[in-house]
């Protein structure tokens, strides 16, 4: 019964109460920007926290992978595709977008297992910080091969989705936005379906939980971590392909900051847990968006911060984490 | 289920007393309104299947545990019981300091200046609570009563409160030396702070050769003699259990939780740890409370055995009575001890 | 706490090590009294001297100092109470902050320069104790992100409080220390220097103290294993809390001298590359190993600092072909990032490691940063 | 190579020198040039060694390589040129690149040090440099000490000449200055685009976002100051950092104040055409004015199709600029030289940089008839340069600096955007420039 009700009801809960406050302070135009900042923050928190339950690794190079992930899709946009203003035709549109998308995707997936394999499978029986720092250094790594393939200034992207505005409850909501809510939602579940009910995600999940336990049980380790950066690095390559198409301009250092927002988020929702990590990042990027409302944009990281520190504070496993004994 | 109140032995009155402590993980009840009292030098066994609770129970006494019920008393002062309230004792922390930072925010609107001081206040009375928090000074035990709240004594209290204990799954600090191991042991009882560390006074030079010297003479009760250079992971399993229990020793406690003390030792060193453990109780008046398997050292020593299953007591008395009752019997699957 | 090992072992050095051993204080100041009069001469010699001419290199071996100071403060947090911290910065952001408030033209006051020291260490501590109260009680890796949080929030609010900090103009004109009545210039390095020999002497004779006194083995003890050392009567709480203060005002000192030797202070200073660069120096060093620790702080600030970006003259001086003609000053931070995932892959364990850490490296279960999970507590 | 032969076939003796100098001049920073160059042309003998260098104190690496990398390229031109007529006086110019860059950002404790560097190389002349007001803060007291002149191409706190914070920078020697800067301070350029804005645009109500960083801010204040003075509303005023990626919000929440234009404090680098264009998809912000100081009108001399415009693309109609320097004066011929050189067009501060060595080489000219030796030249470099006597003649007009350091003279160029040049693209077209007095006269 208990075990129900953290499963479902709870997280349900959480989101739904998190969304209406959203709602009623920021209004439809606000609601609808916080969403969209959210939809990213969301994909990239997922594969942190995906990356961590597996192998207890704070793997502070996947920002950087979104950031990658955004410039290989503007890559693929205008060199391969030579696309350079928006698409009108509707199915070309769709066409176009899931090719760069599935391009993206598995593209990032596979940085992201080649990553994995030489920078912290060699250090995986070594002290916790040592791959820590591996992260930071494969972090500066791929900035500045970014910066030096594409140069340091920043980036456009060709902006193949119109930017059509329909009016909706007193706001006006580009077509763009809802598009990049519904795909991130869409891989969310996908995300759940994957790890709940395939082969491969109850390997993720007895890995998570004992690793020795699970590979008595005939667990291919190796190959689960490696599936669970794949998917976690296709995960922010999708971000980073929203990223591109709504912004409209990359720059090789955004991934620090975004990546940064995303980690916290998927602490705030409890770390190690997916459906956490996408409500986490729906409330980071509404805590942002409603410290700009108030006029205290350059506080807003601040608001972020503190609102983490906070809940920490009184939920030390974050909204949806498993309380461990903290007494201990 | 109320185990029969022992008569306290001459001289002793009660060191522990537990009254239906409940333990329950979501939907299993691990331990079920099980009462135990140790009285003052008294040893008392614990014993039961895998799996009836034990270590649970005894996690409970040594305030590692929260209890879903029951309270856990020593010396006749509640240590352990159900937290109540424990949510608003972070709410003391932070609401001050936001109530003035809410303010200063406001002012700051006015003067930047006036704003700053307020918000600098509402740091300066943050730091205090979050300082009280720790300190737990009386006034904040007294504003924490007058909400209700209640928590349990920490381990570290615990052993402060005279509880010293050994873990079922060994637990050294693995890369210390023996020497070390032992040294935390005594933390409480040793006195130098931070400063005469720094400034390395006498009384703290003094007071870090006595502890090396005394730690020195608990290896030796033990039986670890010229061991303490080794690092303790580097150590056989047996001693690795004799070090555990000189650190328990070390803290100079009234009452010993010994978590299966002889697991995995050879007969000979089952009986060193069992006359060891008597001699104990003999020279310094400690009391024990052991979970064992060996059946042989329970009867042995033990002044009273209570009888775990399922989480539940089920039978309690002396060795000789438990040997005969029915019920441990069977849950032993009929199996006659010895 | 070897004394009795080494003072068996009969070869000479064995003795010499035993000798250093009882009399540690007085071994570490003549240690420093060493290096500080060897590495003048050294630079003396190419191709170390190509580099730049012996003034600079004390002026960086003075700035270096800042960066070993910082490492071996957060050594005490990460390696020795094994907290992973990621927002150091931070405290090196308030120790700077301090100095610049109490003597610059911006405030009109000018405390002299050792009470200062003292004033920033006090500061960043309280603050690392109002940071640490409330988080000291979470699992190894909430209390990294809400350091790293701390690490990003503190420059933010000296960027944003303008009207207290001046903001991103930052602090300008601060007074230079003057020491019984010497006055430090910039044009002279020197003086920077021997004060800053001073500190890390001093600091360390305290860190090694402390690291064998009772604090320090209750910080061992709960890196070893939390649950462990709470059932040994140590309060885990307030335990850690001292590491954290101790950690943050050394970087307070640090803070304050920096500062003083640049007599400028601006928000921008104390990203989160300066913590990260500092924890690089802690791992890279050996955790727990004091001088290793320095030691690593040295070699990472110097290669930074120093050698990458003198690499082309390096390679134009020795005439070495193609390098030469490489533009090395644009490419110098990805060389960084090869180097710091070179040299994990390569020696894990740090450059130097403490005896105890050696033993450590193979098993995964003594984890630096994190507490056992209790459900070993659970048991039963 | 271009210019080694364009100098060959100018001076035939000079083809062998005028190559290698070349390649020092455009490779391998810091290096001393390759001996036997100064029997090129005989020197005089203060010219130790037949080389001098200019030095430039940028950030070259990580997330602000766009910053300084086309800006020291300025340096490298006018040097490579200078050298290509054979050098000053007959003693051949290299350059000594520093890079006050740590893990990718700008660091004044790094600007120190390499300060100390250069002050430590005797044969530099004079220091191109810094980029960031912060930088200069920490590196003007060292080279006020050391008497070497410091000419910063971006530079426009007010702090850093105008007293009282300047002095605090200049205790050594007080009287002998040694920096100076050719763009205009914040005091000119933030109340010149408030002007424009409210008096040749008409509008009386404005949104301000700045980008948190030194210069961002300071011309965002100065500009908020004149717009209230004139009577003008400033219905919203915000700091976005550069970590942003999402400006809607702020545009959004702006757009409820109908404010009728937009002033863009700060430079594209930092975040500003990212700001221009997705506040152009703000509804009520289609078609309002945007206004920016000269690091949004990023444009060479020339006018070229800056960051700005390449970033924005479609959304930069009715996009306003300032620039802190004069159109007329301009040398077309820079653009096209740079262009030619480096492969690519000119960063916004590139001219600037260019000037700047402009400004050294000439003093160096006027000192080296009385030089003796490296140090009396330094010093006759920096007595030349800083003398409101002396006027240059630059690639910017005609620059002289007053006894702050700053421009005597300085101008401000109104620039607008034209989405029917560079073929539907866009380019700035230049409007206007007025003529300012001395921003320190009295």
């Amino acid at each position: 019964m208990t075990v129900d009700f953290r499963r479902v009801i709870r997280p349900v809960a959480i989101g739904t109460i998190a969304l209406l406050t959203e709602y009623a302070l920021l209004g439809t135009q606000q609601f609808a920007n916080a969403l969209t900042l959210g939809a990213i923050y969301a994909l990239i928190a997922l594969g942190y926290t995906m990356v961590y339950g597996i192998v207890e690794l704070i793997n502070f190079a996947h920002g950087d992978i979104f950031m990658v992930g955004s410039f290989l899709a503007m890559w693929i946009m205008t060199t391969l595709l030579g696309l350079s203003g928006p698409v009108t035709n509707l199915l070309n549109l769709v066409g176009l977008l899931s090719i760069v998308m599935f391009a993206t995707m598995v593209g990032m997936g596979f940085i992201g297992m080649f990553i994995e394999r030489f920078a912290y499978r060699p250090l995986r029986h070594a002290p916790r910080l040592a791959p820590l720092i591996t992260a930071i250094g494969v972090s500066f790594i791929l900035q500045n091969i970014i910066s030096s393939l594409f140069g340091p200034s920043p980036v456009n992207v060709p902006q193949i989705v119109p930017l059509d505005k329909f009016a909706f409850m007193g706001g006006k909501i580009g077509y763009l936005n809802v598009f990049m809510v519904v795909l991130a939602v869409v891989l969310m579940i996908a995300l759940q379906l994957f790890v709940g009910r395939t082969r491969l995600g109850r390997a993720m999940r007895s890995t998570a939980q004992d690793r020795e336990a699970a590979e008595l049980m005939g667990v291919d380790i190796n190959q689960t971590i490696a599936i669970t950066f794949f998917i976690a690095a296709a995960l922010a390559g999708a971000g980073g392909v929203i990223q591109g198409l709504y912004f409209g301009s990359i720059k090789f250092d955004l991934g620090f900051f975004v990546g940064l927002k995303a980690f916290t988020a998927a602490v705030l929702g409890g770390i190690g847990n997916t459906t956490g990590a996408a409500i986490g990042g729906f409330i980071i990027a509404f805590v942002e968006v409603y410290a700009t409302v108030l006029g205290y944009t350059q506080w807003s990281e601040v608001a972020v911060f503190t609102v983490l520190i906070l809940v920490l504070v009184f939920r030390p496993s974050g909204l949806l984490g498993q309380q461990l004994g903290e007494r201990a | 289920m109320t185990a029969a109140i022992v008569d306290p032995p001459p001289g002793g009155d009660l060191i522990l007393q537990a009254r239906k402590v409940t333990k329950a993980f979501g939907g299993l009840i691990a331990v079920r309104e099980v009462d135990l009292e140790i009285p003052r030098g008294a040893i008392i066994s614990l014993i039961g299947p895998n799996g009836a609770g034990k270590t649970t129970f005894f996690n409970v006494i040594a305030g590692i545990l929260d209890p879903t019920s029951g309270v856990v008393e020593l010396g006749g002062r509640r240590m352990v019981a159900r937290p109540v309230r424990a949510w608003l004792e972070p709410v003391t922390w932070v609401l001050p300091a936001v109530i003035i930072g809410a303010l200063g925010v406001l002012a700051y609107q006015a003067s930047p200046t006036a704003g700053g001081l307020i918000v600098l206040l509402a740091l300066i009375g943050l730091i205090a609570m979050l300082l009280a928090a720790i300190v737990r000074p009386t006034w904040y035990r007294v504003l924490l009563e007058r909400f209700g709240v209640f928590k349990s004594a920490r381990p570290n209290e615990m052993v402060r409160a005279g509880i010293g204990r050994t873990f079922q799954n060994i637990r050294l600090f693995a890369n210390m030396t023996a020497l070390e191991n032992v040294q935390v042991g005594m933390h409480l009882k040793m006195k130098s702070n931070a400063a005469d560390a720094l400034l390395s006074t006498p009384r703290a030079r003094a007071e870090e050769t006595a502890s090396v010297a005394s730690a020195l003479r608990y290896l030796e009760l033990v039986g670890l003699k010229g061991r303490g250079d080794q690092a303790a992971r580097n150590l056989p399993y047996g001693d690795q259990r004799r070090l555990e229990v000189a650190r328990a020793l070390a803290s100079e406690p009234a009452l010993v939780l010994l978590d299966e003390p002889t697991a995995g030792m050879n007969p000979r060193e089952t009986r060193e740890m069992t006359e060891l453990i008597g001699r104990l109780r003999r020279d310094l008046g400690l009391s024990f409370l052991l979970i064992e398997h060996d059946m042989k050292v329970v009867m042995g020593i033990s002044d009273r055995v209570t009888v775990l299953d399922h989480g539940e007591c089920i039978a309690e008395g002396t060795p000789d009575e438990v040997r005969r009752n029915p019920r441990v019997i069977e849950a032993y699957l009929g199996k006659p001890p010895e | 706490m070897t004394t009795a090992t080494s003072k068996r072992l009969p070869s000479p050095w064995g003795r010499l090590r035993a000798r250093a051993h009882d009399h540690r204080s007085l071994t570490i100041l003549a240690g420093w009294a060493i290096v500080a009069s060897v590495l003048p001469v050294i630079v003396m010699i190419p191709p170390l001297s190509t580099f730049q001419p012996e003034s600079l290199w004390i002026d960086g071996f003075a700035n270096a100092g800042v960066f070993i100071l910082l490492a071996m403060g957060l050594n005490v947090v990460v390696g020795l109470a094994g907290l992973l911290d990621l927002g150091y910065a931070a405290f090196f952001a308030i120790g700077s902050y301090a100095y610049a408030f109490g003597a610059s033209p911006f405030t009109n006051l000018q405390i002299p320069f050792w009470p200062m020291l003292l004033v920033g260490a006090v500061v960043a501590a309280t603050l690392g104790i109002l940071l640490g109260a409330p988080t000291l009680r979470l699992r190894g890796d909430y209390l990294a992100i809400v350091t790293l949080g701390f690490g990003e929030i503190v420059p933010a609010v000296f960027l944003n409080a303008s009207a207290f900090t001046l903001g991103t103009n930052g602090i300008g004109g601060i007074y230079k220390p003057e020491v019984f009545g010497f006055q430090f210039t910039l044009e002279n390095p020197v003086p920077y220097y021997v004060a800053m020999v001073a500190i890390l002497a001093i600091t360390m004779v305290f860190l090694y103290r402390l690291q064998g006194s009772r604090l320090g083995r209750a910080w061992m003890a709960i890196r070893e294993d939390e649950l462990a050392a709470a059932s040994s009567g140590i309060n885990t709480i307030t335990t850690k809390l001292l590491a954290f203060a101790l950690g943050a005002s050394t970087a307070g000192l640090a803070g304050v001298f920096a500062t003083s030797k640049l007599t400028f202070v601006g928000p921008g200073q104390f990203g989160f590359q300066v913590s990260f660069t500092v924890l690089a120096m802690v791992v890279l060093g050996g955790m727990g190993n004091i001088w290793g620790v320095a030691t690593g702080a040295f070699v990472i600030y110097t290669i930074q600092a120093v050698l990458l970006k003198e690499l082309n003259q390096f390679f134009a001086v020795l005439h070495v072909p193609i390098l030469q003609s490489i533009d090395f000053v644009q490419y110098q931070y990805l060389l960084y990032g090869v180097a710091l995932v070179a040299m994990m892959l390569l020696r894990p364990e740090g450059l130097f490691p403490s005896s105890r850490r050696r033993q450590e490296l193979h098993a995964t279960s003594e984890d630096v940063a994190d507490v056992p999970p209790p459900t070993e507590a659970l048991g039963a | 190579m271009k210019y080694g032969k364009l100098g060959a076939l100018g001076a035939g003796a000079l083809l062998v020198f005028s190559a290698c100098s070349g390649t020092t001049a455009t490779a391998a920073p810091g290096t001393s040039t390759a001996p036997g160059g100064s029997s090129a042309v005989a020197a005089g003998a203060w010219c130790v060694g037949g080389t001098v260098k200019i030095g430039t104190e940028l950030p070259m690496s990580g997330g602000e390589t766009a910053n300084g990398a086309p800006t020291a390229n300025g340096v490298k031109l006018a040097i490579k040129q200078q050298n290509a007529k054979g050098g000053v006086a007959g003693c051949k110019l290299d350059i000594n690149v520093q890079d006050d860059a740590l893990n990718g950002v700008h660091d004044p404790q790094t600007g120190a040090k390499n300060m100390q560097t250069l002050v430590a190389d005797a044969a530099v002349m004079g220091v191109v440099g810094p980029f960031n007001s912060g930088v200069a803060k920490a590196e003007i007291p060292i080279s006020n000490g050391a008497g070497l002149l410091m000419c910063s191409p971006a530079n426009t706190n007010n702090g850093v000449t105008q007293p009282p914070e300047g002095d605090t920078y200049r205790k050594t020697n007080p009287t002998k200055i040694s920096y100076i800067r050719t763009a205009s301070p914040d005091s000119i350029q933030g109340p010149s685009a408030a002007d424009y804005l409210y008096k040749d645009l008409g509008k009386t109500s404005v949104y301000i976002i700045d980008d948190t960083e030194t210069f961002g801010v300071g011309v965002g204040d100065t500009f908020q100051a004149e717009f209230k003075k004139l009577g003008g509303n400033v219905v919203k005023r915000d700091s976005a950092p550069k970590s942003t990626t999402d400006y809607t919000p702020l545009f959004t929440a702006a757009a409820a104040l109908n404010p009728q234009g937009v002033y863009l404090a700060g430079t594209t680098p930092t975040g500003m055409g990212l700001a221009l264009k997705q506040g152009r998809t703000v509804s009520g912000l289609e078609t309002v004015p945007f206004v920016g100081p000269d690091g949004v009108a990023d444009l060479g001399p020339g006018g070229t199709q800056g960051a700005t415009i390449t970033i924005a693309g479609a959304a930069s109609h009715d996009v306003y600029g300032t620039v802190g320097s004069a159109h007329d004066l301009a040398d077309n011929t820079f653009t096209a030289a740079y262009t030619t050189e480096f492969g690519g067009a000119p960063g916004a501060y590139s001219a600037a940089a260019y000037a700047c060595a402009q400004i050294i080489i000439a003093s160096l000219d006027k000192a080296s008839a009385t030089a003796t030796d490296l140090a009396s030249a330094r010093e006759g470099v920096r007595a030349n340069a800083v003398n409101s006597a002396n006027s240059f003649t630059t690639v910017l007009g005609s620059l002289n600096f007053d006894k702050y350091g700053d421009n005597v003279h300085p101008f401000i160029s109104f620039y607008k955007v034209d989405m029917t040049l560079a073929g539907g693209k866009g380019d700035w077209t230049f409007v206007k420039q007025e003529s300012f007095s001395d921003p320190n006269a009295q």
